[in-house]
């Protein structure tokens, strides 16, 4: 089989699935090389399920706000899936007066922008949702915001563009990208060599040392976060929560368990030993965390832990897009740990800049060129 | 493990069977035909099996049905159960109340 | 955070036998379990053991568990129970949940002694109430004392499913048949005889065709198999039960160590998912070691060896031996481990075909493919021989690791030599007196004492008999023979109860004499 | 048939804790406190413990060790309560668990 094709993309999480997806729909010849053995191995399997636009930062709002509108209400028919994406709305929580200045601080940015998010006080917040503990005193309400399923989501988009005759290759490391007469065109790996016209890399954090090897610097950290899940319990809500301090953030899934992630403050400086496996203190905090807001939670039982790597950008927000000083490279990483639910928004705009050379959402804020120094 | 796994080899179509509806997972109802017909889907590990179909993913862990599902998806893709790694044990071993979690002894 | 030299996680066989060879050394050992009782599962084992005196030979499984208990205790370990290990992290750390807390804990080195989980089959119906694993109705009778069912029907012959056949019978149960797709009986031979010759029909190249009921389990269907496991049509048999115990094997549990980072490997001559280990249980993290079931399935009398020498490669890791001490004391449990993978069920025959014993005699078929030796078969083995008087009959016809036969005679009437696996066989020179220990010391329960001479036309034979009601002298009843059927009319003349015995009474009935090398059951009528 | 084994030929006479007084939806049982509910429930003839999410079909003890959570049902308003590994209380309430709910299908919105 031929090592060549129109795009390689480098990364099998929902952000390389993705855009696979909407290349190969537009009849594009795709490969993509994942590095691990399992597609979907990274964020993509490994997050709170957030389909959500409150909280986020201006520059990248436009992106979520689009697949919401255009992409996720069709995507369990699309992917032929159940993506199990609810639109019920998000709740970010607040408790302190300075929880409610953090979160009016980033309902007023969205608003700006155009999303229909507000501030709520603790009566009403119960009224949405009455298991929330009286500790709640506030919280911005975004009725649009949900959560989905990443495991079948992402695994989703992979059968469709597998479908679709992409090809697809775990355990395929890459070591290398290479110029060819002036334009990026080779992909080198611990095992073979690929070629394409337009490579994208979409690795996480990974993607820093790829294009690293043609004189690039995405700069970015690695967190190490975690989240949990509990026994399927009785239905509760059907919103997606998070918190102004980020003490936790989660849903109850169709299944009837609730998943939940949370930071214990050690998320820069966890180490790693390969499985990924968690800080041994984590769930417990997290555990704590959320039987503040949901004292009826307490015995409900955590069946499983987990973490992952958040590929952190300097700013905040992904880079996106061309790089004009390396031709044919194309830069879909840094999500911050917030990629699942922009990823098709992010993806399809990534697949129409390919194939049109324009894109749909101005996404000229996530420059790969944009950093600057702070004096 | 880590060895390449192109994911565009021919494993021939999907032939239904006469027990495609046994019950495999009995934590999460997932039938010996789900499983067969995911690994055609192309989920190829034992990790995307249980990402997604949730096999392994109820109350027990996977306790009674790893060693099952392991074997249909080694015989679906021609291969020995061997080969495939079972996916991530996590903690905790035996499902844990919240309140019992976040209550840690100082000793 | 506390910090102990050694954790050990499973108060199992082995990780008793480690915690004893390591505290003896002057290690502060815990040992966490999350069952309410030590021992794992040898606590629900009633049966007396195999193996030679250093494998604790003839001491039945739960009272094995007692002593490692006792011995533990005295060395100064500390035994913590209803503690659940959750998780096993980095820099040697676990949490345990004990009562309504969770706990942290370091160790500088860490055996994982978890043991093994039991396999299942699936086939229509395997998730009706009612389909138990062997292991359930283990724990169901030995430890809770409730009867897993009424009418039972076994899959599996491995020594699992004999042994816990032999256990329901034991309580009260009826088995109505013992089934496997293999076919040849997989445990070993003595354990399907003493169930075969209670009655239970085998049904090997059979297996389950569908569990029936509606709400729970009211029958079974079972066919037999070709030889690539296809049913055969018109060959299906229905039985009337409440209950279908599957007993198809384990598997280790390694989830702990695969969660800690420690390398696995999948290896079918080990049970499954395995972590890649020294023949000590060192693993590829330094200070973490394995023992036991968890590291390959195998027997309680290994696993016991296998935590011992654990527990010595542990004290030597952190200092509290010499190197020389290690080496001298693993060449010991080396030697005491190799006699017991000798022979036909050793790891390295696993799934061969054995046609002969050692010592050059045709093993006999209809054992392994109905439970029991045929008359015809029995008298080629050394252990079974006619003599005038009374005198011993062992129908020990496989090389399994055992010997007490050996020791237990006061006139050292039965010979097996420096290999325990050797078949026993009778000294022509040495007199019988008949004093039964013998008979009471086999833990395959093979060997019965023979009188042809006992009456004009009589014979006697005792057999070791572990079931209740005792029958009682005079009983009048019938001869069953080692296939579990009628041979001929007997009487119940002897019945002997000695604390030597451990529970395994003697019974002793006339049979007419030509009956004397077929019967070897006694069933009272009623 | 009598469930529990009076006198074992190895085991000897059982050790039970005290006669305990249970409830299995709504019916009056009785137990032995400290034993496993499922021995309990076991002993008095009880052999559906919960009816599945999916396809409602019933389940029972399978593993009798806590791992396989089969035999889980609502004790005292809790659901999902291993009643193998979970030690009889007197007065304990124990309901047969349809999904994860107490109430049974038909009365489940």
């Amino acid at each position: 089989m031929s090592n060549a094709a129109d795009v390689v993309i480098i990364g099998g999480g929902i952000i390389g699935c993705s855009i696979a997806y909407y290349l190969a729909k537009k009849g594009t010849s795709v490969i993509v090389l994942e590095g691990s053995d399992h597609i979907g191995n990274g964020g993509s399997s490994r997050n709170g399920g957030g389909v959500r636009q409150s909280g986020r930062d201006p520059r990248e709002l436009p992106l979520v706000m689009y697949g919401i509108k255009n992409l996720w209400p069709t995507l369990s028919e699309e992917l032929e899936v159940d993506c199990e994406y609810h639109q019920d709305g998000n709740l970010r929580l607040g408790k302190t007066e300075k929880h409610k200045q953090i979160l009016e601080g980033l309902t007023e940015r969205a608003v700006k922008v155009g999303l229909d998010v507000r501030m709520i006080d603790g009566d009403e917040v119960r009224k949405i949702n009455p298991y929330l503990s009286e500790e709640v005193t506030c919280a911005s309400w975004c009725p649009t915001d949900g959560h989905a399923n990443p495991l079948t989501t992402t695994l989703g988009y992979y059968k469709m563009a597998r479908r679709l005759g992409v090809r697809f290759i775990t355990g395929e490391k890459v070591t290398e990208l290479k110029k060819v007469k002036g334009k990026l065109r080779k992909v080198i790996t611990e095992n073979n060599v690929y070629e394409g016209d337009t490579i994208v890399v979409a690795a996480g954090y990974q993607s820093r040392k790829i294009v690293e090897t043609v004189g690039i610097d995405i700069p970015m950290t690695q967190n190490m976060i975690e989240c949990l899940v509990t026994e399927a319990e009785p239905h509760m809500f059907d919103q997606m929560l998070g918190t102004a301090e980020a003490d936790f953030y989660g849903h109850q899934t169709k299944h009837g368990s609730f998943v939940f992630g949370g930071t214990s403050g050690f998320e820069g400086v966890n180490k790693d030993n390969g499985t990924p496996i968690c800080n041994s203190m984590t769930a417990s905090c997290e555990c704590r965390g959320i039987m503040k807001y949901f004292p009826a939670l307490a015995d409900a039982k955590i069946v499983r832990t987990w973490s992952g790597w958040v590929d952190m950008m300097v700013d905040g927000v992904p880079v996106l897009g061309n790089v004009p000083e390396v031709p044919g490279l194309v830069l879909a990483a840094g999500f911050c740990g917030h990629g699942f639910g922009i990823a098709p928004g992010a993806a399809y705009n990534i697949a129409e800049l390919i194939t049109t050379g324009t894109t749909p959402v101005d996404i000229s804020a996530l420059r790969y060129d944009r950093f600057k120094t702070k004096i | 493990m880590n060895s390449v796994n192109d994911r565009s080899r021919d494993i021939g179509e999907f032939v239904p069977a006469p027990d495609d509806d046994m019950l495999i997972c009995r934590c999460e109802e997932i039938t010996k035909g789900e499983i067969r017909r995911a690994v055609h889907d192309g989920m190829w590990t034992m990790t995307e099996i249980r990402r997604y179909l949730r096999t392994g993913m109820g109350l027990c862990q996977g306790q009674t049905c790893a060693r099952l599902v392991k074997g249909i998806v080694a015989k679906e893709l021609g291969i020995s159960p061997a080969e495939l790694e079972p996916a991530t044990s996590r903690a905790p071993m035996r499902p844990t109340e919240m309140r019992i979690l976040a209550k840690e002894a100082q000793d | 955070m506390k910090r102990y030299d050694l954790i050990i996680v499973g108060a199992g066989p082995s990780g008793l036998s480690a915690a004893i060879e390591a505290a003896k050394r002057g290690l502060e050992v815990v040992v966490f379990d999350e069952n309410e009782k030590p021992g794992g599962q040898l606590f629900k084992q009633i049966h007396k053991f195999f193996g030679s005196k250093e494998h604790k030979a003839k001491i039945r499984g739960f009272k094995i568990s007692e002593d490692l208990l006792k011995e533990a205790d005295a060395a100064g370990v500390k035994v913590v129970l209803n503690a659940t290990v959750c998780g096993m992290y980095q820099d040697k750390e676990i949490t345990v949940r004990i009562n309504d807390e969770m706990h942290h804990y370091k160790g500088d080195t860490i055996i994982i002694a978890t043991g093994a989980s039991e396999n299942m089959v699936t086939f229509p119906g395997w998730t009706l109430p009612g389909v138990i694993g062997a292991g359930a109705a283990q724990t169901m009778m030995n430890l809770h004392g409730v009867k897993p069912g009424s009418k039972i029907l076994m899959l599996g012959s491995g020594n699992v499913g004999l042994v816990v056949s032999f256990q329901l019978i034991q309580c009260g149960c009826e088995v109505v048949a013992l089934v496997d797709a293999a076919p040849r009986v997989g445990g070993y031979g003595v354990h399907a005889a003493k169930v075969a010759r209670t009655g239970v029909p085998f049904y090997l190249s059979h297996t389950i065709v569908k569990a029936e009921g509606e709400d729970h389990v009211t029958g079974v269907t079972i066919a037999e198999v070709d030889s690539s496991f296809k049913f055969i049509p018109g060959t299906e048999k229905h039985f009337d039960v409440d209950t279908i115990c599957l007993a198809v094997g384990l598997s280790p549990m390694s989830q702990l160590l695969k969660m800690a980072g420690c390398k696995m490997e999948d290896n079918p001559k080990r049970g499954g998912q395995v972590p890649i280990c020294d023949e000590y249980g060192r693993t590829s993290i330094p200070g973490v070691f394995v023992a036991g079931d968890v590291s390959g399935i195998e027997e309680a009398s290994s696993a016991m060896i296998e935590g011992r020498m654990a527990g010595i490669a542990a004290a030597e890791y952190l200092g509290y031996i010499e190197k020389e001490e290690l080496d001298s004391k693993l060449e010991e449990l080396d030697a005491a481990l190799d006699g017991l993978r000798q022979g036909m069920f050793a790891p390295k025959n696993r799934g061969q075909m054995i046609e002969k014993t050692d010592e050059g005699i045709d093993i006999s078929t209809n054992l392994l493919k109905k439970g029991y030796v045929a008359d015809d078969e029995i008298e080629r083995f050394p252990g079974v021989t006619r003599a005038k008087g009374i005198h011993p009959v062992i129908e020990c016809t496989q090389n399994i690791p055992c010997n007490p036969c050996q020791d237990s005679c006061p006139k050292k009437c039965i010979k097996i030599g420096a290999n325990i696996t050797a078949l026993p066989a009778i000294d022509p020179e040495a007199t019988c007196v008949g004093c039964g220990m013998c008979v009471a010391s086999c833990s395959g329960q093979a060997i019965f004492l023979v009188d042809e001479t006992y009456e004009e036309g009589y014979a006697s034979i005792t057999m070791p008999y572990e079931f209740l009601p005792l029958p009682e002298v005079g009983d009048k009843g019938i001869a069953l023979g080692r296939s579990g059927q009628k041979v001929c009319e007997a009487e119940v003349v002897n019945v002997r109860t000695s604390p030597a015995f451990d529970k395994t009474h003697l019974l002793t009935m006339k049979v007419p004499v030509e009956f004397v090398m077929k019967a070897r059951f006694f069933k009272k009528e009623v | 048939m009598e469930a529990r084994i009076e006198e074992h030929p190895i085991l000897g006479k059982q050790e039970k804790g005290k006669k305990v007084t249970f409830t299995f939806d709504g019916q009056e049982l009785h137990g032995y406190e400290g034993e496993p509910i499922a021995a309990a429930l076991k002993a008095e003839g009880v052999m559906i413990h919960r009816y599945t999410q999916k396809e409602h079909k019933p389940r029972g003890i399978f593993c009798a060790i806590g791992r396989c959570t089969d035999c889980v049902m609502i004790v005292n308003g809790k659901p999902n309560v291993r009643t193998c590994v979970t030690p009889l209380e007197d007065g304990m309430k124990v309901q047969t668990q349809y999904g994860v709910s107490e109430k049974h299908f038909d009365e489940q919105s």
